[in-house]
């Protein structure tokens, strides 16, 4: 049960890395800001949910599990506000004055 | 010599380069603002520095030294009141005489560009 | 692996500070400042002080970074006498070739001083951990940092506490004479929705946080100046949004709130001299409740005391 | 296993380092607005993944902080953001 657990971690923080790394590629290559945006947004906070999903056989309490649960719903939400404060900003510049 | 090259000293030395570059732009910036950013740099570098001495003397079952640790704490407060009184100065300054920058002393717009 | 971590981390903190310091843009080199104070935590992290972490990430690239880029906006305004002549940032304008190169020889001399002094640390390193363990008992609490920053130094922390509101009193000073004892102004005319919903949202769980946080720091990182900074960003944020107007400066709940913390910590320290050993020293049956309790008002007066600092001086004439 | 946590957090690190920079020379004054949302995401990633290498609890009460602050962040960068100019001496490279 504990090697499965291992496991699960291993294959769930490797794939949390590489999305990462792709999220960066997307920020790097993409053409326009709200194509970079959503590289960003999705890509990275897709790598941070499966980080958290990895670690969470490894916490040590319930707390610590709740705790690292809050940690990405707090990411959504930041997530989430930052793209449509960014994307409005975009916009109202395009058809502002 | 007798520190040898840890880990725990590449941050003294990280720390050490941070106030090198806070000074350099403390004295060379002409933005005002800048200047406050980096007095804030410098801080942050010698905080660091004090870091490292926490974490050399880690004893008695604790990761590092608590006294220094305590002491950055108290600092990283201290040091942000100071920046919050010399941003006021400086808009009031602005407010008053409409100067940002140690350029010049009549109201510079280096700054500024026309609204859209 | 972990020498590598630390290797790039520093490299990329380095990196940022020269960004911050050569690119053009004010607004930019903040931005990338706020970034920088979100990584200096990770730093903190890596040297095992994890109550240094907890701060800088709140005041370093929380606080700092509403402070300044408000300042940013406000220096933006054009003036009414503006003869609008785009001049980019020169660092070398104002020293000359001679003195740029001075400046940055002085520098690198205080980089290679500090350097040599790191380098040069005694081993064995000097350390009071040993003490402070030893007299940890004493105080009830589990958290040495807590213990030296309320009960061994206790001195230090209630005067830094006066030198917080001394800075306050300083940037409450800067009001005009009309607008003496009114509102600061923080709200943009218009706020944008989403921040709206932010403020709305974020709030409830930030004060959560900050009970924790408070009340996590007796015996893990944590205390009193990471919950009253959390509290402060919460204030400010709901203020940010609009949600709710800054008080006027002269409002007595809030100058009551301002002084509390302190009143009450320098209040226990005289009856340190009637119930235990002197100034500032608490009896040991009691010392943790204590504590905790100047904890509790110093984290009130601090959140007040760092949200007043970076709403600024008054800018509205006071109500009647 | 410490040692796939820490290699993890320094590709996240270094992948961020990336991003950040990309990010802070753009020419778009918006899109400097990603950076704090950027080392958010990805200093928490790190953070949670040095605290599981080296088994201090308390190092996700400082990812719980930076992530509330990444947060807080957004509204700071409300401030002065609606006329900031974009800084454009080529004008039609970056924009599409």
């Amino acid at each position: 049960m504990t090697i499965l657990a291992h496991v699960f971690t291993l294959l769930a923080v490797t794939a949390g890395a590489l999305l990462f790394l792709a999220g960066t590629i997307g920020l790097l290559r993409f053409p326009d800001t709200l194509s970079r945006l959503h590289a960003l947004s999705k890509a990275d906070n897709l790598g941070l949910a499966l980080i958290v999903l990895g670690l969470l056989p490894q916490a040590a309490s319930l707390t610590d599990g709740l705790k690292l649960i809050l940690i990405w719903l707090l990411a959504q939400l930041s997530a989430a506000t930052a793209s449509q404060l960014i994307a409005g900003s975009l916009n109202r510049r395009k058809s502002g004055p | 010599m007798t520190a040898a090259l840890t880990p725990t000293t590449l941050f003294g030395l990280g720390g050490a380069a941070l106030v090198g570059i806070g000074l350099f732009m403390v004295i060379t910036h002409p933005s005002l603002l800048r200047r406050v950013v980096g007095f804030n740099l410098i801080g942050a570098g010698i905080f660091l520095v004090f870091g490292v001495i926490a974490r050399r003397g880690a004893a008695a079952g604790f990761a590092g030294d608590p006294v220094p640790q305590a002491l950055v704490i108290t600092g990283i407060v201290v040091a942000f009141s100071a920046t919050a009184l010399a941003v006021a100065l400086l808009r009031r300054l602005f407010d008053l005489t409409g100067r940002r920058d140690f350029d010049s002393e009549a109201p510079s717009a280096s700054q500024s560009r026309g609204e859209p | 692996m972990t020498l590598l971590f630390d290797l790039a981390l520093v490299a990329w903190l380095i990196a940022l500070a020269g960004h911050i310091a050569m690119t053009r843009e004010d607004r930019n080199a903040i931005v990338a400042f706020i970034a920088f104070g979100l990584l200096l935590g990770l730093a903190w992290v890596r040297l095992s002080a994890l109550d240094v972490a907890l701060t800088e990430v709140a005041i370093g690239g929380g606080v700092t970074g509403v402070l300044l880029l408000s300042a940013e906006a406000h220096l933006r305004k054009p003036l009414a006498q503006d003869s609008a002549q785009d001049r980019p940032h020169d660092g070398r304008r104002r020293l000359g070739n001679v003195g740029t190169i001075a400046a940055a020889l002085a520098s690198a001399a205080v980089t290679a001083g500090l350097a040599l002094a790191v380098l040069a640390l005694p081993t064995p390193a000097p350390t009071l951990a040993p003490v402070a363990a030893a007299a940890l008992d004493t105080t009830g609490l589990g958290n040495p940092v807590t213990a030296v920053l309320l009960a061994y130094r206790a001195l230090d922390t209630l005067l830094e506490k006066v030198v917080l509101l001394l800075a306050l009193v300083g940037v409450w000073s800067l009001a005009p004479d009309r607008t003496w004892g009114g509102a600061p102004s923080l709200a943009p005319a218009v706020a944008p929705e989403p921040l709206v919903y932010l403020a709305r949202v974020l709030p409830p769980i930030g004060v959560v946080i900050a009970v924790y946080m408070f009340w996590v720091g007796a015996d893990a990182p944590g205390g009193t100046f990471q919950a009253g900074t959390v509290l402060a960003a919460m204030w400010l944020i709901v203020m940010l949004a609009g949600l709710r107007q800054p008080p006027d400066t002269a409002h007595r709940v809030l100058r009551l709130l301002l002084v509390g913390g302190p009143a009450l910590f320098l209040a226990v320290g005289f009856l340190g001299f009637f119930i235990a050993d002197g100034f500032l020293s608490y009896p040991e049956p009691i010392a943790k409740p204590l504590i905790l309790g100047i904890e509790a008002a110093l984290t009130l007066s601090i959140a007040a005391t760092l949200a007043m600092l970076v709403a600024g001086p008054a800018q509205k004439a006071p109500e009647p | 296993m410490a040692d796939v946590f820490t290699a993890a957090a320094l590709a996240i690190l270094a992948a961020t380092a990336f991003g950040l920079f990309r990010v802070l020379r753009s020419r778009i004054a918006v899109e400097r607005m990603m950076a704090v949302q950027l080392l958010g995401t990805g200093g928490v990633a790190a953070l949670l993944l040095l605290g599981a290498a080296s088994g201090v609890a308390a190092t996700s009460d400082a990812a719980l902080l930076l992530m509330l602050f990444a947060a807080f962040s957004c509204a700071a960068f409300t401030r002065g953001e609606e006329d900031t100019p974009d800084e454009d001496p080529q004008p039609t490279k970056e924009k599409t």
